[in-house]
C-alpha cells in the first residue's frame, strides 16, 4: 500500500489558489476542509507546481512563498525553482 | 452566539503580566518590547545537570565573571524583539536586494580593472569566513548566556552575521559571475595567505573562550570595532572611485549594520561597566588583552588592504578610536 | 587563479546552487585551535558522522529570504493583533470557559517555545557540520518569535482574564508544568543529536501535529481569531522545524550503521516522553474546547496511527522501527482524555485555570465518540461530581498525589489492558525506590537513572518546605500549606483556578456583556 | 544501564533521599478501584506511627470523601505493598511493618466498586 503524504494550508487568498493548484496537478489528492485550513492527503506524492500556482494567482510566485501559507506537512521535500514536492520513497 | 458588549463598561482587570510589572515598577500599560522580553528565560527549579557540563545548570549565571544584581538591567537601544527586528531586516534586505540586482544586471562588479578586482577577493570576500566566525562567537553567548534581554539581541547578531556573509558571499559571486571560484579562492586565501593568519588564529582562540561576556566584549566591540573600520571604511575608501561607488552601494546594509548594532554593543558593555567596579575591571583587563593581540593580527592584513604605510597608520587610527569608544564606555584603556 | 574580471554575463543560480555557494563553504576545519576543542560537544553520545557534507537542506533559505518572508507574517500577525486589541475581539469568543486552553497554553507551551529558542541555540553552536549548524540557528530564533508572538497575543487576553499573568513564573513552580518544564529540560541536558532528535523529530515530526492542528482549528472554531493568526503564523515555521527533524534522523541513520540502534534508543525514549506530554492536549481536545474539532482518538488515529504509521513504514528500509510502546497508546486513546480532565478536577483549586464538568449535551458528545469507555467508567464518576456540586459541596482532592519519576504526571494512567486498575511499575536505585506510571516511563529511568534522580518532584519539594514564599514559618499556629504553596506558585487565591461556575471569569463575562450563562444547561447530576 | 555522559562519573544525589523530609518519610497510599481519586497519593509520616494510626488518623483524612469509605470493613481489606500481597500488623510501626521510605501501599476492598459500580 502507498502510504499517504501531506500537506495542509492556510485558507488565504493564495492558500486556496495553491490548494486549487494541487487537486488539479495531483488527481489522486484528497483536499478536507478544517476551520481556517485545508488538509491535502495524496497517495506517496504530492507537487506543487510554479506554474499552475502562478496561473491561478495572475502574478509571478516563488515557490518559496509557500512558506506563507504553510500549515503542516509529512513526507520527503524536495524544493527547486519550478516545483515543491512530498514524497515517500517506495519500499 | 452573537455577543453584544456595552464597550463603556468594560475596564481591563491589569495593564500588563506580572513578570513585566515587577520589572517596570507596578501594573502599567507596557511596550511589546518589554513584554516580549523580561523574564522570559527560565530561571530557578531546574531538573537536570546537562550531561555535558555537570558543574552548572542548565541555565547558569556562572558562565561568565561579570555579576550583575539582575541580568535584565541589560536593555537593547533598538528595543528589537523578533517582530521588530526582523521588519527592520526585512526592509533593509529590500534595499540591499534592488541594489544587487542592479549591479548584476549592469555586471557592475564584472567589469572592474583586474588589480581592483583581485584586491577585493582578496581583501573583502574572506571577510565572509569571519562573519561566519562571529555567528558562531554570537550564537555561543546567545546559548550559554543569562536572560533573555542579553541573548535574544546575540541571536540576533548572530544571525546577522550569516546573512552579513552571504552578502559578501554575493559580491564574491558578482565578482567571478556566479561560478564560485571566486569563493574557494577567499577560502584558501583565509586557511592559508599569511596576511590572514592572525586573524584566523584570534577567531579560532576565541571558539574555545569560554566566558561568555568575555566572548561577547571580544567579537563585538574589539574585534568587530577594529575590523570593521579598517576595511568596511579605510579600505574600501581607497580603492578607486568607481568600484568604490559600486561597492559602496553592495555594503550599504554592512555599514548601516555596523552603526546600527554598536548602539547595543555600547549600552551592553556600558551596563555591565557601570555595574561595579568589579566588572570595570574585568572588562579593562579582557579589553586591553584582546585589544593588543587583535591589532597585531591585524597588521599583516592592514598592509595586504591598504600598502605598508597607509595600513599601519589607519589601523593607528582604527585603534585609537575604539580606545575613545571604550573608554566612554567606562573601560580603563 | 585568474586575474582577469567576469566579463560576461553572470550565470543564473537555481535555488539549490545559490543556497550551496553562500553557505556551505563558510565554515572551515579549524588548525590553530583543535576542532575537538572547537566543537566538543558532538561526539560523546557515540553517534559516527563520516561527511557532514551530506547535510541536506530541505528548505534552503539564505538570510535575505528568511527576513524578507518573516518580515511578511510579521506585518500581517501584527496588524491582527492590533486590531484584535481594538476592537476588543476577545468576546468573539463563543464560550468564555474556552480561554482556559489559553491559560494552559500560554503556562505551559510558551515557555517550551523559549526553551526551544536555547535549546536550537545550543545546537546551533554545537554542530561541527555548517549547514546543521544553520538549520539550528534558524529554527532557535523561530522559536523565540513564537513565544513572543504568543505573549504579544495572549496579552490582550491577560487584561481581561485570570490565570495568564505570571506564565514564565509559574512554568518553573506550578506542580502539572514541572511536566512540559522537565521534558524540555530533559532534551536540552542531553547532548545535540539526543535534542535534535528529541525534538525535531519525535516532538516537531511525530507529534507536534497533535497539539497545532487541533489547537489552531479548535481556536478558529470556537471564535479565537487572535490565537488562530499566531498559531498558524508559527506553523508554517513549524513546517520548516519538522522537515529539519527528518532530515536529522536519515542524515544520522545514512551515516553510519551504529547509529541505528542509537537513534532507536532515543526515538522510543523520546516518543513515550512526548506522549505522555499530550496528555494535556487530550483533555483540551474533548473537554476544555467548547466547540470540539476532532476527539482524542481521531486525532491520534489520524496524525499518529496513519500519519506517524506512513513515516515508519518509510524509515523501515533503516532499520527502524515504531517506538517501544507505542501500541500503549492505541489502547489508551479512549481514556486518556478522560483521566487526565478528572485530574484536574481533582486538583482545579491548585491550578491556573478554571475546571467544570461537562453539560449534558457534552457527555452526550463523549458517549459518541467514546462508545466503548465513557458511560462505564467515566460518565458515573463525572455526574457525581456535578451532583456535589449542585448541592454546594464542589468537591476537589485535598491530599497531594504521587508522581511518576519521570514524566512528572500524577499516577493516573491505568493499566494498559485494565482501565480500571492505576498503572503502578517500580525501579531501585541505590536502594530507593522510583515509581512510573507506565513501562515506558520506567524503561526511560532504567536507562539514565542517574539523570532522572535529580527530578524536581513538585510534590516531594513541597514536602520538603521548598516551595512556600520565603521568609515563611511553616510552624507556626494556623499555617495551611495549600495556601503558601499557592502563594509561592503566585496564584491569586480564588481567581485563578477553581471551578469555573464560580469563577470571577465567568462573572465578568456575564457583568461585561450581559450574558446569563447559567441559562446554559449545567452538569447533569447523577 | 549507566547514562552516557561528556565525561566519566556523571553523578548526583537523589533530590529526594529521606534525610530531607523533617523528620518524616513519604509513603504512598493506592484506593484500587477507586478512581475518583484520580491518582495514588503522597504523604509524609514518621517511620514510628504505628500501622493503626495511619488507618484510622491518615486515611480519613485522605481518602473520606468518597462515598464508599464509611463502609470499608478494615479487616477484609487486601494490601499489598509494592505489588505484593502484604499483611500488616495494625500494632506494630510502619518500619517495622516493612514499609520503607517511598513505599508504594495499595489497597482493595472487596465489595465496594466505586461509585455506580464504575471503579470510581
Amino acid at each position: 500500500m502507498t502510504q499517504p503524504v501531506f500537506i495542509a494550508l492556510q485558507t488565504t487568498d493564495t492558500g486556496r489558489s495553491i490548494v486549487d493548484a494541487i487537486v488539479a496537478d495531483n488527481p489522486l489528492a484528497q483536499a478536507v476542509e478544517y476551520p481556517a485550513m485545508v488538509k491535502i492527503d495524496s497517495p506517496g506524492r504530492l507537487v506543487v507546481k510554479r506554474g499552475s500556482v502562478e496561473e491561478r494567482l495572475g502574478r509571478r510566485w516563488d515557490v518559496q512563498e509557500i512558506h506563507l501559507d504553510l500549515i503542516s506537512l509529512a513526507g520527503n521535500i524536495d524544493e527547486t525553482d519550478e516545483e515543491f514536492s512530498l514524497q515517500w520513497r517506495k519500499a | 452566539m452573537q455577543v453584544d458588549i456595552k464597550t463603556s463598561d468594560i475596564r481591563p482587570i491589569r495593564q500588563t503580566f506580572s513578570q513585566v510589572a515587577r520589572r517596570i515598577g507596578g501594573d502599567k500599560p507596557a511596550s511589546r518590547y518589554q513584554e516580549a522580553t523580561l523574564n522570559l528565560q527560565a530561571e530557578t527549579n531546574f531538573h537536570y545537570r546537562p550531561l555535558w557540563q555537570p558543574e552548572f545548570e542548565l541555565y547558569d549565571k556562572g558562565r561568565t565573571a561579570i555579576v550583575m544584581a539582575d541580568w535584565y538591567a541589560f536593555k537593547d537601544p533598538r528595543h528589537y524583539y523578533y517582530g521588530a527586528y526582523t521588519t527592520a531586516r526585512a526592509r533593509q534586505q529590500e534595499g540591499a536586494d534592488k541594489q544587487f540586482e542592479f549591479a548584476e544586471k549592469r555586471n557592475v562588479l564584472g567589469s572592474l580593472e583586474a588589480a581592483t578586482a583581485e584586491s577585493l577577493r582578496q581583501v573583502l570576500v574572506p571577510l565572509r569566513h569571519y562573519e561566519w566566525g562571529a555567528n558562531m562567537n554570537n550564537t555561543y553567548c546567545a546559548a550559554y548566556g543569562w536572560g533573555t534581554a542579553l541573548t535574544q539581541a546575540c541571536t540576533f547578531a548572530a544571525m546577522d552575521r550569516l546573512g552579513i556573509a552571504q552578502y559578501i558571499s554575493r559580491i564574491g559571486l558578482l565578482l567571478d559571475g556566479n561560478v564560485g571560484s571566486g569563493l574557494e579562492a577567499a577560502k584558501r586565501e583565509w586557511l592559508e595567505d599569511p596576511a590572514w593568519q592572525g586573524v584566523r588564529r584570534v577567531m579560532e582562540n576565541l571558539f574555545v573562550t569560554k566566558d561568555v561576556f568575555e566572548v561577547l566584549l571580544a567579537q563585538n566591540l574589539v574585534f568587530d570595532g577594529l575590523v570593521y573600520p579598517l576595511v568596511h571604511r579605510h579600505y574600501e575608501q581607497s580603492i578607486d572611485l568607481r568600484a568604490g561607488q559600486a561597492l559602496a552601494m553592495l555594503t550599504t546594509f554592512i555599514s548601516d549594520w555596523y552603526d546600527e548594532t554598536s548602539r547595543w554593543v555600547d549600552a551592553t558593555v556600558k551596563t555591565a561597566a557601570d555595574e561595579s567596579a568589579a566588572n570595570k575591571e574585568l572588562l579593562s583587563q579582557w579589553y586591553g588583552a584582546h585589544r593588543d593581540e587583535m591589532v597585531r593580527a591585524l597588521e599583516p592584513l592592514a598592509t595586504l588592504a591598504l600598502g605598508t604605510d597607509t595600513g599601519a597608520s589607519a589601523l593607528h587610527q582604527v585603534r585609537g578610536e575604539l580606545d575613545a569608544r571604550a573608554a566612554k564606555l567606562g573601560i580603563k584603556v | 587563479m585568474t586575474a582577469t574580471t567576469a566579463a560576461r554575463p553572470a550565470k543564473r543560480l537555481g535555488i539549490k546552487e545559490k543556497y550551496a555557494l553562500m553557505t556551505r563553504g563558510l565554515g572551515w576545519d579549524t588548525t590553530y585551535q583543535a576542532m575537538d576543542d572547537v566543537f566538543p560537544y558532538d561526539k560523546f553520545e557515540g553517534i559516527v558522522i563520516h561527511d557532514w557534507d551530506k547535510w541536506e537542506d530541505p528548505f534552503r533559505l539564505t538570510m535575505d529570504s528568511y527576513w524578507k518572508y518573516q518580515g511578511e507574517k510579521e506585518k500581517k500577525l501584527y496588524a491582527i493583533i492590533d486590531a484584535f486589541q481594538q476592537n476588543n475581539a476577545q468576546f468573539n469568543i463563543v464560550d468564555p470557559r474556552y480561554i482556559n486552553t489559553v491559560k494552559l497554553f500560554l503556562t505551559g507551551v510558551t515557555p517550551l517555545e523559549y526553551a526551544a529558542h536555547r535549546g536550537f541555540a545550543l545546537a546551533g553552536r554545537n554542530f561541527r557540520g555548517t549547514g546543521t549548524r544553520i538549520a539550528c540557528q534558524m529554527q532557535s530564533i523561530d522559536e523565540l518569535r513564537h513565544a513572543q508572538t504568543q505573549f504579544h497575543t495572549i496579552s490582550h487576553y491577560n487584561k481581561y482574564f485570570q490565570g495568564l499573568h505570571d506564565a514564565t513564573y509559574m512554568h518553573d513552580r506550578v506542580w502539572y508544568l514541572s511536566v512540559p518544564k522537565s521534558y524540555f529540560e530533559d532534551a536540552m541536558t542531553a547532548g545535540p543529536f539526543e535534542f535534535v532528535t528529541a525534538i525535531s523529530f519525535s516532538f516537531e515530526y511525530v507529534l507536534t501535529n497533535l497539539l497545532f492542528m487541533p489547537f489552531m482549528s479548535g481556536a478558529a472554531y470556537n471564535g479565537d481569531m487572535a490565537t488562530v493568526t499566531f498559531g498558524f503564523s508559527a506553523q508554517s515555521d513549524e513546517s520548516r522545524h519538522m522537515t529539519l527533524g527528518l532530515e536529522v534522523v536519515k542524515f544520522l541513520l545514512e551515516q553510519d550503521p551504529a547509529n541505528v540502534p542509537i537513534v532507536q534508543k532515543w526515538v522510543d525514549k523520546w516518543f513515550w516522553r512526548g506522549y505522555r506530554l499530550l496528555a494535556l492536549v487530550s483533555m483540551m481536545m474533548d473537554y476544555m474546547l467548547p466547540k470540539r474539532v476532532m476527539s482524542w482518538a481521531e486525532a491520534w488515529e489520524m496524525y499518529f496511527e496513519k500519519n506517524g504509521g506512513a513515516l515508519f513504514e518509510d524509515l523501515a528500509r533503516y532499520g527502524i522501527r515504531m517506538p517501544k510502546h507505542y501500541e500503549v497508546s492505541i489502547k489508551e486513546k479512549h481514556r486518556l482524555s478522560h483521566e487526565t480532565w478528572n485530574v484536574f478536577n481533582n486538583y482545579g483549586h491548585a491550578a491556573a485555570f478554571n475546571v467544570w464538568m461537562p453539560r449534558p449535551e457534552e457527555m452526550d458528545w463523549l458517549s459518541e465518540k467514546y462508545p466503548a469507555t465513557f458511560d462505564k467508567y467515566y460518565r458515573p464518576r463525572f455526574e457525581w461530581y456535578a451532583e456535589q456540586e449542585q448541592a454546594g459541596k464542589r468537591w476537589f482532592n485535598n491530599t497531594l498525589p504521587m508522581l511518576c519519576q519521570v514524566c512528572q504526571i500524577p499516577m493516573f494512567f491505568t493499566e494498559p489492558d485494565d482501565p480500571t486498575q492505576i498503572c503502578y511499575r517500580e525501579s531501585s536505585y541505590h536502594g530507593m525506590k522510583m515509581h512510573f506510571c507506565s513501562d515506558g516511563c520506567k524503561n526511560v529511568f532504567d536507562n539514565e537513572p542517574e539523570k532522572y534522580i535529580q527530578a524536581w518532584l513538585p510534590v516531594h519539594q513541597i514536602y520538603q518546605g521548598n516551595c512556600f514564599p520565603e521568609g515563611t514559618d511553616p510552624t507556626v499556629p494556623g499555617f495551611n500549606p495549600l495556601v503558601e504553596v499557592l502563594k509561592y506558585y503566585h496564584f491569586q487565591l480564588g481567581a485563578d483556578g477553581g471551578e469555573f461556575n464560580t469563577s470571577p471569569d465567568r462573572a465578568n463575562w456575564e457583568k461585561w456583556t450581559g450574558q446569563d450563562l447559567s441559562a446554559a444547561p449545567q452538569a447533569k447530576a447523577a | 544501564m549507566a547514562v552516557i555522559a561528556l565525561k566519566p562519573g556523571y553523578t548526583a544525589t537523589p533530590k529526594d533521599a529521606e534525610d530531607k523530609f523533617h523528620g518524616n518519610r513519604l509513603l504512598y497510599l493506592g484506593w484500587d478501584q477507586h478512581l475518583l481519586f484520580c491518582a495514588p497519593f503522597c504523604v509524609p509520616v514518621p517511620a514510628a506511627m504505628p500501622f493503626g494510626a495511619l488507618v484510622k488518623e491518615v486515611l480519613p483524612g485522605v481518602f473520606g470523601s468518597h462515598p464508599d469509605f464509611a463502609q470499608i470493613d478494615w479487616s477484609k481489606v487486601e494490601w499489598k505493598d509494592s505489588g505484593k500481597p502484604f499483611k500488616p500488623d495494625f500494632d506494630k510501626s510502619l518500619a517495622d511493618n516493612g514499609l520503607v521510605h517511598k513505599s508504594a501501599l495499595r489497597f482493595r476492598t472487596p465489595g465496594l466498586n466505586g461509585i455506580a459500580g464504575s471503579c470510581s
